[in-house]
């Protein structure tokens, strides 16, 4: 029994310090994701069950919704944004043909 | 069961009843349940403070059926109930002061969720001050915290925003640090009341066992408090939070956030782990030192400071080291002097921050100091406020910070050695930087501005807020400056109780 | 009929006072924020105008700094301090903690400082004194109450400044301008409808039904098995955000739109605020409290503790609700 | 040193506790510093909840009636991490919520580049 704690417990750290390393944000939410699920398992073997619940609802679920969410929204501000510095672009190269005319 | 007695758990109930229905109010009747609260809540404090002057003792209020180890409890003493009637007098009066300019910046529709924060943080403050448990307190601290996040971004400006994100971050690595602090002290005492704690750890204390964790719990719980009230090397997100928030927000951050914190680190020395304790461990020294730099180097990047908001903002990290300098003394005097600082800085600064927003925006809104020449020809009232307020923090004798500096070298002497010199040379050098910049300003108010140099046009607009807010906070300090000794003597008996 | 329009015209002053009409001195305070909100040049004084003209150069300048800012980095010799410093710490840290648990008790000894008689009081009368089965829920909701509440008031408190934040309402003029660019680009997120997946709305007429369920379930079971008001309110809030994933949010708006997050938050925190109020006040004063407890193991066992959980279920249910749609749509 | 492996789950515990306390120092994206923040704040929950666990006693729910202290482990530090995981959710959606809001204004999420830009702004 102790041994699959020891190996859960491997696994967070491992988790931690691959969130600490990794350079996408995506990957990283993920791993963080699977982080809280392992956690609650945790809880589930220190005979704590109320925590695995409140854990995997709470922080495996919401929390990692919200971290996509916000990413959902930077990623929709960068396309706006790419929109936008076309546009510009557009309208820089309108301005040159119009000089160099 | 006297009923006064439970007066401080009504005061709480009804700050977080009101908080909750003013969500669904709109802005107009949101101000005026806000107001008509705190009102309230300084009239119970004083029949509090009245009961506990008159019995001299501090009683336990049990939350819910079950004694202390099993259940919370709130404590009430003299001390407690002396420092909530003075912050709730400056919440009373910062709130109405700061309500024209709040009307103006926050947005109208969203207005209601400023008084919600504001009754949060007053909630917050109670219970922090009146709490005799220790996870409580950890639980206040976060709506503390997240409340006073919210006040910080009221203005939705792009500086407001940063500053918030600054804070927030500063603050959360206090509080799990505070958090981890108070899982070791649960982990080798087995008691989460202040009370039993103290037995545990003097139980440790003679037999000797898990010395080195309980100096953990000091270090861990000293840094993320100090971490959370600015104190010097940590004050990294203080001007940003202070200069850039509206004047009320401005005033309950720097007079009642930062003071709930301290309160509580002094409640956690002298009642949790007990003074003998913590002299012994020598934490104190460290406080010290960081207190004096805090003294110095917060009045020399105050006189840097280009607005007056900023330089009201690195004054009050000068005046955070004070309070710290005064606990770092290691003598009952030392913790008088620190709780008397936190209620005359809180009733000072609050006043100078209300001011100077004000006036800032009658003399053209751009905050710098130059454009505040000749503001008493055009609101009176406004200057006559600053430079009360500049002359207390300069320690002009009769008023309230005055006494701190005499207290404060009362205290160094009776240490005496290094100590004393170290603390006399800081006092007067701070005083020296105070001069020159709190009393530089206040003086550009009283010049007349000639018709040649560039001075925006003042658009004044007087209401009757700002005039009672202001009137009310002058009051209140010239009060502590009179009975400054009556104040003294209180604290000093309610502390020997206080343990 | 001169009593009944004397009520009317008590009743109408009490509903434009509510409704945030003008009195005469705040008329005046609020007509310098419209004036602040919608400004005509001429009647500017000259401190707004140059507020004005300030946050259209804010504006510009950060569009023009947007591209420029990547070459310049801050100064590379306080970045490496900084991070020389953030090392040392961090290792120093890691160094005392480890060295503070070599000698702290062992893990799961029976003979820990904390197994004393706080703990046994508990597991021994709890049952009798709280007449819940499961004894964490009733020491959260009954021993160590005021912790709970101070921590249902966090969630609140954070609610709060999440709508403060990222809530755009349709009348706030300050606004309108970013309204406009979230919603009219296609890119912008708050511009997606969900287009009905069959897939998805398959799956949610059969996974909605059972997961608001269990959250039901966990919320009412709380003080017999393990759950309770937050971990079933976060259920229930998870099977409210599947439905508006797969329905869109305009079918949603149909039974939970932000007046009733307003009105459900309200009176669950009440009751909860009111009821501990009800519990605390008879402890201090020693009055036996009327509330029966019930027999143990029934579920409606164990006095206010099923109240409370109710409450806070639905808290929690509405307040994860609200995060999701107020990041998502910006309203609820 | 060995004592190290005997208490192998505060251990680990600690470790998670530094390692997220360092990710939250050192790194300058914001949605890293917060996802540090949650892992250190899981790091301390799993502390407080290694204290009260007790080998070979089950989970405090009373079963058939008995009710000695010798069956359960200590309930205590389970209700205090059930406290500690919903503050640390709503500390999140506020930092979240901060991180889409600063981005709408400066469209980065680097903090330095956020103060540098916020210093040159009008006051």
């Amino acid at each position: 029994m102790s041994i699959i704690v020891q190996l859960m417990l491997l696994f967070l750290i491992v988790c931690a310090i691959a969130v600490c390393v990794t350079r996408d944000l995506l990957t990283s939410v993920v791993i963080y994701m699977a982080y809280s699920m392992i956690m609650s398992i945790v809880w589930i073997t220190m005979q704590s069950p109320d925590l695995a619940i409140t854990e995997a609802a709470v922080g495996a679920g919401i929390t990692s919704l919200l971290l996509f969410l916000a990413l959902k929204k930077i990623h929709a501000i960068d396309a706006r944004n790419e929109v936008r510095r076309k546009h510009a672009e557009k309208q820089r190269g309108g301005e040159q043909h119009g000089e160099e005319e | 069961m006297h009923f006064v007695q439970n007066f401080p758990f009504f005061c709480i109930l009804l700050t977080l009843i009101c908080a909750v229905v003013t969500s669904v109010l709109k802005g107009r009747p949101a101000r005026w349940l806000t107001m008509s609260l705190i009102t309230v809540v300084t009239a119970m404090t004083v029949c509090v403070l009245g009961y506990t002057l008159a019995t001299g003792d501090s009683y336990v209020y049990m939350m819910g059926h079950f004694p202390a180890p099993w259940g919370n409890e709130i404590r009430i003493g003299v001390i407690e109930a002396l420092m909530m009637t003075v912050f709730c007098f400056v919440t009373l009066f910062s709130f109405i002061g700061g309500m024209v300019p709040s009307i103006r910046e926050i947005e109208k529709t969203k207005y209601n969720i400023y008084c919600i924060l504001v009754d949060l943080v007053f909630l917050a403050l109670q219970a922090l001050v009146y709490t005799n448990d220790i996870f409580t307190a950890y639980v206040f601290i976060e709506i503390n915290t997240l409340a006073a996040a919210g006040l910080v971004m009221m203005r939705q400006k792009g500086r407001n925003l940063v500053a918030g994100v600054r804070y927030m971050i500063m603050n959360l690595v206090g509080s799990s640090l505070f958090l981890l602090g108070i899982s070791i002290l649960y982990t080798i005492t087995g008691h989460l009341l202040m009370a039993n704690i103290h037995e545990g750890v003097a139980a440790l204390a003679e037999s000797g066992e898990y010395q080195i964790p309980l100096t953990i719990v000091v270090a861990l719980v000293t840094v993320g408090l100090s971490l959370k009230s600015a104190l010097y090397p940590f004050e990294k997100w203080l001007p940003g939070a202070y200069s850039n928030a509206t004047p009320t927000v401005a005033a309950m951050l720097s007079s009642l956030v930062s003071k709930g914190y301290i309160f509580l680190l002094i409640k956690f020395y002298v009642r949790v782990i007990g003074f003998d304790i913590i002299c012994s461990l020598g934490v104190l020294d460290v406080l010290f030192v960081f207190g004096v730099l805090g003294m110095i180097m917060g009045s020399v990047s105050a006189v840097r400071a280009k607005t007056t908001r900023l330089m009201i903002a690195y004054s009050s990290v000068a005046q955070i080291g004070y309070i710290f300098t005064a606990l770092g003394l290691r003598s009952e005097i030392g913790i008088v002097c620190a709780l008397w600082h936190s209620a005359a800085h809180a009733a000072t600064k609050s006043m100078l921050f209300v001011s100077c927003a004000e006036m800032d925006d009658a003399c053209g809104g751009t905050h710098l100091r130059k454009h505040l020449r000749g503001a008493f020809y055009h609101s009176p009232l406004l200057a006559l406020a600053f430079s009360l307020g500049a002359l207390n923090l300069t320690g002009v004798p009769l008023l309230s910070v005055f006494m701190t500096k005499i207290t404060l070298t009362q205290a160094a002497i009776e240490v005496g050695g290094r100590h004393m010199g170290i603390v006399l040379g800081a006092v007067a050098i701070s005083t020296l930087l105070n001069a020159v910049y709190f009393l530089g300003t206040a003086m550009t108010l009283f010049i007349p501005t000639k018709e040649g140099d560039e001075v925006l046009p003042p658009t004044v607009r007087k209401n009757p807020f700002t005039t009672v807010g202001l009137v009310g906070l002058m009051a209140l300090n010239l009060a502590m400056g009179l009975f400054s000794q009556p104040f003294l003597s209180a604290l000093a008996e309610g502390l020997t109780r206080f343990a | 009929m001169a009593k009944k329009n004397k009520k009317s015209r008590w009743i109408d002053r009490m509903n434009g006072w509510l409704s945030d009409e003008q009195g005469a001195l705040e008329r005046e305070m609020e007509a310098a924020q419209e004036q602040a909100a919608a400004p005509d040049i001429e009647k500017l004084s000259p401190a707004e105008l140059r507020w004005a003209q300030e946050e259209q150069e804010e504006e510009k300048r950060i569009e023009a700094a947007m591209h420029t800012w990547t070459e310049k980095k801050a100064l590379p010799f306080a970045r490496a301090l900084y991070n020389l410093l953030c090392v040392g710490i961090c290792v120093t840290m890691i160094a005392l903690l480890l060295y503070t648990v070599t000698t702290l008790p062992a893990f799961g000894d029976p003979n820990h400082p904390i197994n004393n008689e706080v703990s046994a009081r508990y597991i021994e009368k709890g049952l009798q004194e709280t007449g819940a089965v499961n004894i964490v829920t009733g020491m959260i909701l009954d021993y160590r109450a005021f912790d709970t509440l101070g921590e249902s008031s966090v969630l609140f408190t954070a609610a709060m400044v999440v709508l403060f934040l990222l809530r755009k309402d349709k009348d706030s003029a300050r606004y309108s301008q970013l309204a406009q660019t979230m919603d009219q680009n296609p890119h912008s997120d708050t511009y997606y409808e969900p287009k009905n997946d069959i897939i998805l709305q398959k799956t949610a007429t059969i996974l909605v039904p059972i997961v608001l369920l269990l959250g039901v379930y966990v919320v009412l079971n709380g003080h017999l098995s393990p759950g309770g008001g937050f971990s079933g309110g976060a259920i229930m809030g998870a099977g409210l955000i599947l439905y508006v994933t797969a329905f869109g949010f305009d079918k949603m708006r149909r039974f939970f739109t932000y007046k009733t997050y307003q009105r459900v938050v309200l009176v669950a925190l009440l009751t909860y605020a009111i009821s501990k109020c009800y519990s605390f006040y008879t402890g201090a004063n020693h009055i036996e409290s009327i509330i029966p407890l019930g027999t143990p193991g029934a579920i409606l066992s164990s006095g206010l503790i099923l109240v409370l959980n109710i409450c806070v279920g639905f808290i929690v249910a509405c307040t994860m609700y609200c995060f999701y749609a107020v990041f998502r749509k910006g309203e609820l | 040193m060995q004592y190290l492996l005997v208490n192998y789950e505060q251990t680990a515990a600690v470790i998670l506790f530094c390692i997220g306390f360092s990710t939250m120092l050192l790194h300058k994206n914001l949605l890293k510093k917060i996802i540090g923040m949650d892992i250190m704040d899981a790091g301390i929950f799993l502390f407080l909840a290694c204290q009260g666990f007790i080998k070979g006693r089950v989970a405090p729910i009373v079963e058939n009636g008995v009710q000695d202290v010798e069956a359960y482990i200590n309930p205590v530090p389970a209700g205090l991490v059930l406290t500690g995981i919903v503050v640390s959710v709503s500390v999140t959606a506020l930092m979240l919520a901060l991180t889409v809001r600063l981005y709408y204004r400066y469209h980065t999420l680097n903090l330095d580049e956020m103060i540098a830009l916020a210093g040159k702004e009008e006051v």
